[in-house]
């Protein structure tokens, strides 16, 4: 096993990974930015590198300054957690040309999956159904155009690399493809540093199902069960659980067995992902396999009782696996609901800011992954998610009540998000009947707006405050000045 | 004493009177609420209203507090207060005639130039805040008179990052 | 199931039972003293209500008053934690007469099992076996010492009410009699408000195990594995987990039988813990049946993945069990710690005061039962538990590494407590390799001493704290004085 | 900057320099410290010391300090300011002349009277803390003058809780 690790990202991911080196005996180098210089990644490992400006190109996303980093604190492997360069294939050839071990799947088999062309690709030719659309990625808008009408709009304009929700549109005429195109394209570039895009069927009404899967060195492949993760907004998932509502035994053999297919076939070794459509008569359609640790990974974690970043480390040291597929046995039911700095009410926009005060939930079957404190300052560079607060209960019935319940506890204060939605979607009829769809949110909460029924409480709290309010003190470290709500101040602008 | 308190757009009077130590009785509309108070921390209050405990955090913001109760944040205004700034800021709440960023934002590009004519609606700067794209749009028909930023600069609400005279 | 229920406790078992109740949608009571206006179970409950001066003779002891205070605010049944009133058959036999459900078992099997004497009685005819000993209550030390004679020194003087580690001495001459048993005595009246004592054999080396059982109103009993509690203080535990170290199957399997017959036995409904010595050739002996809900509980819902006061309710609104004996399957492994105000310095001395600041640990596997917050003052009337730490993991190793882990960031500053020596118990080789009886901090750890090997790095601290100094100020919150450190004024005293 | 610090009895010498912002260099013996700090709460600071973070936590005591690090709480004190309220304390550390409790506690039972004869080593007052009892005894052999207290008292440590005269 390692005696250090680099982690190449910030916030709870960053902290995720610490979390289990911890427990493991392995040292931890974090690498910061200029505006995280307080960041709780920072604040958590054993020793931390700045690597540079806040701009994500000057600093996480830059390579040879991490690599570098590794090299010059000792660490012998470097996790990437999720997004920045975790998906990133030429990093990953820098790593293994540097003599550092990259903890996640050899630089081929990320760029072969990394391309969701050379990918779609591969699932075809082993077998694995994929969702209708291109084959291969396009530039140009007219032929853009053409394959939708060969494919039926409603289509979908993805980025040929990345995740995370960025670089994808809709476009359900040819009048759309122009703009679509350019802004999914940008926003790919920005986010990946790869601009290519090329478009596949878009489901109007189906399910996001995936399943964790673990490979070693050694050719030992297990999947981990799946992960339903139809709540998206802004084609981002907010809240995932497993099991999955309305799987059968049956459907989660075959798509387990799919998944495995997949991750055989790209040859593919440590921790990943594939992701699933699955429409209404319960045919799986392949999308894509996220060669990382997944976001919503800790679901996962509470049903098996395994810790995957563990496993991650193990296997990239070039331990075998030792579990198998009989060993993984779900038990309960969990629920992660994604804490960002965003506002619900202003179509989910980014809340940057301070965090004015910070209560975490605790209790028997909650776990809160959080990257965030009371105190700090919530920069604008990089991605909105604080934290993710995962429950664990016996059934999906009593995890909905504990998310519930955890939820009305956990104060956030200084930066919007979206604690009041979520209550909302948990208590809602399709929500807790198990209908979602990864059109849940547009459909059943477009037009979202808080319910007040405690303004009164509010306004008498005010008033109480105000009376005990000598309490409140300026504080040396509170230096920094409050940022202006952006809503007072709203400009003229449109997404 | 009687306040007038905001929350969203509803101003609503109410009316407060001491009822002994940690004690208050308040008015709102028809409805009455004893209560009692207790300062935990400095951003923690446990309430007793009218017999049930509640749990409130509060913290200041600029012209009000946020107050988070049962899972919900209401931000809350003192309306003779803000009516006492009210002027200085009126315009700006009213029709917005610049172009400023909703919260504090990366430029990501500005695809006008100095003497260009602009339609009302018209892209004048992308900015980018935690890697999601806005658009800024002319908010009428005019001519650029000025382009105060450029690509990367971090950017705050109410800065105006585009001078245009109205045509 | 109830709609509302009072809890007639305190600290931190009140907010574990507030917890489930949230996630069950059940109201809750809670009741206050003086002292503890501000507690935290007050902060938590749906209502409180005021039922007297900080003595519990005058309040969580006063039977009248809580059930009045149940009835007046409409709750249905009364939860009584552990301690207090929890093992108290005339309290129960109020409540019934009151027509409030006690959720617990009936008084009659409480009092059966309450009296020692009685409850040895019952196994020995039931076919437990039994530690030798007194079958008879004795208040004669003369009687005491011939009786003693006949078990053979040393030999342990109980309280036959109560438990918690009050009104026992080791006596290992005829010479100690008098004063252990006057001691004793005294310690059960005041805790207990009953001040007989008997005797028993007292093993020097034996492990403390003891079985979960879980008992419907229509005779369905399970039990649900082993809880280790060997590690103990002053009598006390401080240390439990499970599954127990040398545990066999074929052991397990018999002292469970033996835990269900002892349950069945007595007539036994809701949850108890059936408590054994084991000696070193693996017989094992009946202690005692504690007819409650236990402190350590939170070790066995972590491998099970029950939650015992959910299931506590059930059987108390007359629900059947809805699982049985093959749903019980321990995954992992659970260490509990218990955080008492206490100074393991100073014999474990009672550390009463103000919780200046407290930070719980954090992270998946970690939970912490706790009923304080910063800023609380930790009362000198009621017993010093302020929280349970529980980590769960997939083997005894790595809960081990966590436990510590969650300890090293387990801060607690203004009361003094264990967690420096806890890290130390856990670290150390007895510890690690499960050599662990009831006399283990007796022979390894009598005189422990922190270790200060980072005392230069406080020294560093204490000057950079006066230079970042004026982020400190008075606030107004702040009222109460803070107490003088114990050990500066020390007087002279003995135990 | 030299200082004098004390932990547990042991008093060592910290001479500090500033060494920028946020920084400082430090001796204790043999040993250098090169610290970079940030506060990040009131009672929360990360130093780096060579090289490697750590977290601290500490909250002000009446004369001293609780530090938190790692799992252990330190208890640091100026020497030099303690040594400036010395003489008021001296006599109470040296040799305990007086029955007073340990820590906080309430008054169980008061197994002597007003008069009585009593000797060193006597139990004088029963006090009990968080359900433990202590005993309290007479530190010499003499004659209780006053009984202060009684049954069911809260009792501080520095009360005097029974005089006795030296015989």
């Amino acid at each position: 096993m390692f005696k250090k690790i680099l982690i190449a990202n910030r916030g709870e991911i960053a902290l995720r990974v610490i979390n289990t080196c911890r427990d493991m005996g392995v040292q931890t180098v974090a690498v910061y930015s200029d505006a995280d210089k307080k960041a709780m990644h920072v604040l958590a490992a054993d020793q931390a590198v700045y690597i540079g400006p806040s701009e994500p190109s000057r600093s996480y996303l830059h390579m040879d300054k991490i690599i570098a980093a590794a090299r010059e604190t000792g660490a012998e492997a470097i996790h990437p957690g999720y997004g920045f360069l975790a998906e990133n294939a030429e990093f990953v050839e820098k790593c293994e040309k540097q003599g550092v071990v990259f903890i996640g799947p050899p630089s081929n088999v990320i760029r072969d999956l990394g391309d969701k062309i050379t990918s779609r690709k591969i699932m075809l030719g082993s077998g694995v159904p994929v969702t209708p659309g291109l084959t291969s990625t396009e530039a140009d808008t007219d032929i853009m155009i053409k394959e939708a009408e060969k494919v039926g709009y409603p289509i979908l304009i993805k980025a040929t690399a990345g995740g995370g929700g960025k670089g994808i549109r809709i476009v359900r005429s040819s009048g759309e493809m122009a703009e679509a195109c350019s802004a999914a394209s940008r926003e790919a570039q920005n986010a990946f540093g790869n601009g290519k895009i090329y478009l596949e069927k878009f489901f109007e009404k189906a399910r996001h199902i995936e399943f964790q899967v673990l490979a070693d060195v050694f050719g030992n492949t297990i999947h981990l069960l799946e992960r339903e993760c139809s709540v998206q907004r802004r084609h981002q998932k907010i809240i995932e659980e497993t099991p999955a509502s309305g799987m059968t035994p049956e459907l989660r053999e075959k798509m387990g067995q799919a998944a495995v297919t997949a991750a055989k076939a790209s040859g593919y070794v440590n921790a990943g992902t594939v992701e699933f459509l699955v429409d209404e008569s319960d045919n799986f359609y392949f999308l894509e396999v996220n060669t990382r640790l997944q976001v919503e990974h800790p679901v996962t974690e509470m049903i098996t009782g395994v810790d995957l970043v563990r496993l991650q480390l193990e296997i990239a040291s070039g331990n075998k696996l030792t579990i198998d597929q009989k060993d993984i046995i779900g038990r309960g039911h969990a629920i992660e609901c994604r804490i960002y700095a965003e506002d619900p009410e202003k179509d989910f926009f980014p809340s940057p800011g301070k965090i004015e005060f910070l209560k975490e939930p605790t209790g028997p079957g909650i776990r809160n992954d959080c990257g965030v404190y009371s105190g700090f300052e919530v920069p604008v560079d990089y991605d909105p998610i604080l934290s993710k607060l995962i429950v664990h209960a016996q059934t999906r019935e009593r995890a909905i009540a504990k998310m519930i319940k955890a939820l009305k506890g956990y104060v956030i204060l200084g930066v919007k998000t979206p604690v009041a939605f979520l209550i909302d979607v948990l208590t809602s009829n399709p929500f807790v009947n198990g209908d979602v769809y990864t059109n849940f949110i547009e459909t059943h909460f477009s037009d979202w707006q808080p319910d007040i029924s405690d303004a009164d409480l509010a306004r008498i709290a005010f008033v109480i405050d105000g009376m005990c309010g000598s309490r409140k003190v300026i504080k040396r470290i509170s230096t920094t000045d409050e940022a202006a709500t952006p809503w007072q101040t709203l400009g003229n602008w449109r997404q | 004493m009687e306040y007038r308190l905001k929350i969203k757009e509803e101003i609503l009077p109410v009316e407060v009177e001491t009822a002994g130590e940690g004690k208050i009785k308040a008015n709102i509309g028809e409805a009455g609420f004893d209560v009692s108070y207790n300062a935990i921390s400095d951003n923690r209050m446990h309430l007793v209203v009218n017999g049930q405990g509640i749990n409130v955090y509060v913290a200041d913001k600029k012209n009000g507090k946020d107050i988070f109760i049962n899972g919900k944040s209401y931000f809350v205004q003192d309306a003779d207060l803000l009516e006492q700034t009210k002027t200085r800021k009126k315009g700006l709440d009213a029709d917005p005639t610049e172009v400023t960023p909703p919260m504090p934002a990366v430029v990501i590009s500005v695809p006008v130039a100095q003497g260009d004519t602009v339609t009302k609606g018209q892209a004048v700067v992308i900015v980018s805040a935690m890697k999601m794209e806005t658009t800024l749009t002319a908010p009428f028909d005019g001519i650029v008179t000025k382009v105060n930023v450029a690509e990367g600069d971090k950017v705050m609400p109410g800065d105006i990052l585009v001078d245009i005279e109205k045509l």
